[in-house]
């Protein structure tokens, strides 16, 4: 594996010099766009997938314009899951946005919460103890591990694997299991507040997760052996959807798909927020942007996560949890902020502006699979409707996620 | 030659797969049959709201909640509402009247119980939420001030599920007079039933 | 007398396959829930092994929809032909000796024949039911059948080469001596399962009913009783493929190594199942482990890979058996 | 680049920006257009990412403010530019020919604030319904009734 750039391989670091944008390898200017055209003709014709359908992830609706089994078009048509979320935090105070947060991007909570916190606390200028900051990575991290399972999972289902699914969720309920012991819920955690987390973790959620680190290598050689290395798998996914850097740059792609393209650019690298500067891990690229690579990224980067956590869970110290001290309902003074952080999807960004009142004037979440899937139409363009399916579920969307 | 080895090589992948599936086949199996075992909850578990009562002195059975709003004010869905009264203790001031909190806004974030000083709302860990009713899930958590003996019998009656006696161990100290008397009416029933078999 | 003879054969052989087909399914969720760590159905009947019957009572007692543009004989007609098609090919395949309804001389021609009119169910079924996912879901189903069906005949030509006969219990006959035909012709029995497994639109190659993007393929639109009929053809299907895989590869009823003339018949007829059900659980197996193929992945595998071994595999077996003869 | 010397870039070829809170720039409407083009291209800036778009109502103002961040990946610097419109008439122009994003996060903001976006190909709404009356995200917007249970204090 040549192209692979992260593990031991590569001690370059790449992204010390990340490719410009105009020294991108030649070969990726001429990636398949879909399959070489039928000279026979065929009548074009509409197919509605979704609302209700096994596999659009939720309520997306897709227009599907179609040549046979070929794809013509298709017009993602959005909105089914619209909560007006922004409308909602607008007219809550800051502590009360956090839990709405969870409905969002329900499969990487803790993530979608630390955004928020870290908005206020950057906002209203709060100091979080750093022991907090230890245990918002390792929640954080293993939320990645899980949300990454769950989409392992589903992406094998999509493609056909159905005993890939149930293995995805195994892993997972383990890692749901650990944050019902530190916050009481298995999927809207609410755990990570304004000034801290909810509530201090125990020696057993700290057992729990040494146990799963432990089995989890073995288990991700066993998806390995069940999936990435299938000839079916691969021939399903190599070369399918696959989008040049250009393009991704021109969506706005971020996260996993970015560096399925060749960028390694990872916020917890590029700027590092909270501790990641003190951590050791790679940020696995590889070059050809096609579900293929999508899935070979999020693979390493469960491991590369399990990484993380293993070193903050060493170096958590002892101390407060949360901010001793903190107002019922925070005035953060007139301005505004703009939080980025790397979500399991992407890149995850919460605008807010403060009027100096108990609530923010707004509230903006810059939520990755929205901007993700806006890629869809042009990546799924001249598959086939099967290609179709394994694209839309390599970009890894959450419906709450994409409408908020 | 090439697809030749391109075909071995196909058949070797598909044969590690059939390996990892052959090994799980014989692997313990994850299931919990649910209704008869349950999972073990953490102690932290967020389920239904329960309300504390005064176990001791004049005023036991009368609710702890002394009406002072907070979690009205932290809700972030607005889902509870309480009306006060004076308390009959003159050493306190008010005390709650109706508690209702509304299970079809409730988001289960816990807020309300951190905000609360009195250790008055404690979170339960039932998780068995259906009912067939919306207006079943309208829980009434104090009656007239106190524990009344339709409470949570909504949620008996529609989800068949007992409200089950555990608390959280950081509750544990703080007796719930709820459990106690639920827990004396199922001994009583089962005193009246058990007789009655013997007869049959 | 005779008709009334046949009429009770055919009762008889109706009821024991649509028993088959109960174990079949409640076997295909045990063995996937073995695969996937989990206990399977265990709560209908003792170790869950009503649960079938309470699916399918549940089938026949629901209401059956029809969409209102649908083309209602077609639309009618498309389950009754699906399940009839794969269930008159039991006819001639022999359970044990002496124990089986027809011996045609002829009778490997006669169940390819039936399972190639499979596809007309399939294609009246995505056609009358008026629905686009059905339609690609039959069309996909065409293209996959006629495909294999030659691969598939190819890959046994070889094993009638040997025998020298299209009889079913000639064939096992010959097998008598421990030299089951797998021995001999391996390839043609790897070519031969792959192909029966895409005939029986089992996974890896369940294109037709890709849930994943068709939602249900050309059964979309069915329900109750007509589902339940397709249902029922799906594992009736394999079934039959699975049989004839025993006697045409696996020697079928008979026991190697053994005196076979000294065992009694029941003996026979459960080495038969035994070698049918060891197939089926292999296709299971296959099924739960697999990715699906791609429709166009299928036919250059189809085409490009399995018809050329088969060809390969024929030629050999017709030079070697030449040779042995001279 | 450090936001100070981004700042005096920007001000040397647009004379009407100002500085906000030390770390957003506002942009006069009539120089956007040559304002991202001056981003996007500039060797030192080169922010070819256009990463956030929105935009957020301040009715005491009367104005609409549009907000965009550019990222570069070269240089690695965030700039978070403001623009500010007529609350009455918002109108800006659209960015759909530099960035295939901006298809969606354009459509997203005239659906929930109604601004027109000039020259933008497809400008319907996206979250909302397309019967939808208004624009949600406005201060002054006002949902329609709807029946609020009453609760039973028997």
């Amino acid at each position: 594996m040549s192209e692979q750039l992260t593990h031991s391989a590569s001690k370059k670091a790449f992204r010390k010099d990340i490719p410009l944008i105009d020294q991108i390898p030649p070969r990726k200017k001429h990636i398949l766009r879909g399959l070489p055209e039928s000279e026979l003709h065929v009548e074009e014709f509409l197919m509605n997938i979704g609302p209700q359908h096994p596999s659009t992830h939720g309520v997306l609706r897709l227009v599907v314009s179609m040549e046979g089994e070929v794809v013509k078009s298709c017009e993602p048509d959005l909105g089914y899951l619209h909560r007006t979320f922004e409308k909602i935090s607008e007219n809550r105070t800051y502590q009360q946005i956090v839990p709405f947060t969870d409905r969002m991007d329900y499969l990487g909570s803790m993530n979608a919460n630390w955004g928020v916190a870290a908005a206020v606390e950057k906002l209203a200028s709060i100091e979080v103890p750093e022991r907090a900051e230890y245990i918002r990575v390792i929640v954080a991290e293993l939320n990645r591990i899980a949300s990454h399972l769950m989409w392992m999972g589903a992406f094998a289902a999509d493609i056909g694997a159905l005993t890939g699914f149930v293995y995805g969720f195994r892993e997972r309920e383990m890692i749901l299991d650990m944050f019902e012991e530190i916050c009481g819920s298995r999927l809207t955690y609410g755990y990570i507040r304004v000034g801290g987390v909810a509530e201090d973790v125990t020696p057993k959620f700290i057992q729990m997760v040494n146990d799963f680190l432990k089995i989890l290598p073995d288990r991700v050689t066993d998806y390995h052996d069940l999936i990435t290395g299938n000839v079916i798998f691969i021939e399903r996914t190599r070369g399918i959807g696959a989008i040049t850097l250009d393009e991704a740059i021109s969506y706005d792609i971020t996260g996993p798909m970015l560096r399925a393209c060749g960028l390694p650019w990872d916020l917890r690298k590029e700027e590092p927020y909270s501790l990641y500067s003190k951590f050791d891990f790679n940020i696995p690229a590889y070059f050809n942007g096609d579900c293929y690579d999508r899935f070979r990224v999020r693979m390493d980067e469960i491991m590369e996560a399990a990484k993380i956590v293993r070193q903050a869970l060493d170096g958590l110290p002892e101390g407060d949890y949360k901010v001793k001290k903190l107002a019922r309902n925070i005035k953060p003074p007139v301005g505004d902020v703009y939080i980025r952080q790397e979500a399991p999807r992407g890149e995850y960004g919460v605008y807010m502006e403060s009027d100096g009142s108990i609530k923010p004037n707004r509230v903006k979440y810059r939520t990755p699979s929205f901007t993700n899937l806006s890629i869809l139409p042009l990546a799924a363009r001249g598959w086939k409707i099967a290609d179709l399916i394994a694209i839309l579920g390599s970009v890894d969307i959450v419906l709450g996620d994409v409408d908020r | 030659m090439r697809f030749l080895i391109d075909v071995f090589k196909g058949l070797w992948s598909l044969f590690v797969g059939l390996g990892v599936t052959f090994k799980y086949m014989f692997r313990k199996k994850t299931t919990v049959q649910y209704p008869e075992i349950k999972k073990p909850l953490a102690d932290r578990f967020i389920g239904y709201v329960k309300m504390m009562y005064e176990t001791e002195g004049e005023f036991a059975g009368h609710t702890k909640c002394v009406a002072c709003m907070a979690c009205v004010v932290v809700c972030p869905v607005s889902c509870i509402q309480v009306t006060h009264d004076k308390h009959p203790d003159p050493t306190k001031k008010r005390i709650a009247n109706d508690f209702i909190l509304d299970y079809t806004k409730c988001e289960f974030c816990n807020l309300c119980v951190e905000a609360c000083n009195f250790d008055a709302i404690i979170m339960g860990h039932d998780y068995e939420l259906s009912f067939y009713d919306r207006a079943d899930m309208d829980m009434i958590l104090v009656k007239d001030k106190k524990y009344n003996d339709d409470l949570y019998a909504a949620s008996r009656r529609q989800t068949g599920s007992e409200y089950r006696p555990i608390i959280a161990p950081r509750e544990r100290e703080i007796v719930d007079v709820i459990n106690k008397r639920e827990h004396e009416e199922r001994l009583k029933k089962q005193a009246e039933k058990s007789p009655a078999q013997q007869s049959e | 007398m005779d008709v009334i003879l046949g009429l009770l054969y055919v009762v008889i052989l109706f009821s024991l396959v649509a028993v088959q087909v109960l174990i079949l399914v409640f076997m295909e969720r045990k063995v996937s829930a073995w695969i996937q760590s989990r206990i399977g159905p265990n709560r209908v009947g003792p170790w869950g092994l009503l649960q079938t019957t309470a699916d399918i009572i549940k089938l026949i007692t629901k209401e059956n929809i029809r969409n209102i543009q649908s083309d209602k004989v077609i639309f009618f007609l498309a389950p009754i032909l699906a399940f009839v098609a794969p269930f008159a090919g039991f006819v001639t395949i022999p359970v044990a000796e002496n124990l089986g309804i027809q011996d045609l001389n002829m009778g490997a021609v006669y169940v390819f024949a039936l399972g190639s009119s499979m596809v007309f169910s399939v294609i009246w079924a995505g056609y009358g039911s008026n629905n686009r996912y059905a339609l690609i879901g039959a069309m996909r189903s065409a293209a996959q059948m006629i495909s294999y069906e030659i691969p598939l005949v190819t890959s046994v030509l070889g094993v009638f080469l040997i025998a020298g006969t299209l009889s079913m219990r000639e064939i096992v006959a010959l097998q008598e001596s421990g030299t089951w035909y797998v021995i001999y012709q391996p390839l043609g029995f790897i070519l031969f399962l792959v192909a029966a497994t895409a005939e029986a639109n089992r996974a890896p190659f369940d294109l037709p009913e890709a849930e994943s993007e068709l939602v249900a393929g050309f059964h979309t639109e069915y329900s109750g009783m007509k589902f339940a009929f397709f249902f029922l053809a799906e594992y009736t299907e394999m079934l039959v493929a699975c049989s004839l895989m025993t006697v045409l590869f696996l020697g079928g009823w008979l026991i190697p190594f053994v005196d076979n003339s000294q065992i009694p018949w029941w003996i026979h007829i459960f080495v038969f199942i035994f070698k049918v059900y060891s197939m089926i659980f292999l296709m299971m197996w296959f099924r739960w482990t697999f990715p699906r193929l791609r429709v166009d992945h299928l036919m250059q595998f189809g085409w490009k890979v399995l018809l050329p071994f088969a060809l390969v595999n024929l030629v050999v077996t017709g030079a070697v058996a030449l040779w042995l003869k001279s | 680049m450090e936001f100070q010397a981004i700042v005096e870039l920007v001000k040397s070829r647009f004379p009407k920006t100002e500085a906000e809170y030390d770390k957003n720039l506002i942009i006069d409407k009539n120089d956007f257009f040559f304002f991202v083009e001056f981003i996007r291209e500039s060797p030192e800036l080169n922010c070819t990412v256009l990463d956030l778009l929105t935009a957020s109502d301040h009715l005491p103002e009367n104005q609409i403010h549009m907000i965009y961040g550019f990222q570069s990946y070269r240089h690695k610097h965030y700039v978070l530019v403001k623009v500010k419109l007529d609350r009455q008439k918002p109108a800006i122009g659209s960015l759909t020919k530099w960035w295939g994003i901006a298809n969606w996060t354009e459509r997203e903001v005239f659906d929930l604030y109604g601004v027109q976006f000039e020259g933008h190909p497809e400008l319907r709404r996206i979250l909302t319904p397309p019967d939808f009356v208004g624009h949600g995200l406005r201060k002054d917007y006002e949902r329609p009734g709807f029946f609020v249970k009453k609760p039973d204090f028997k």
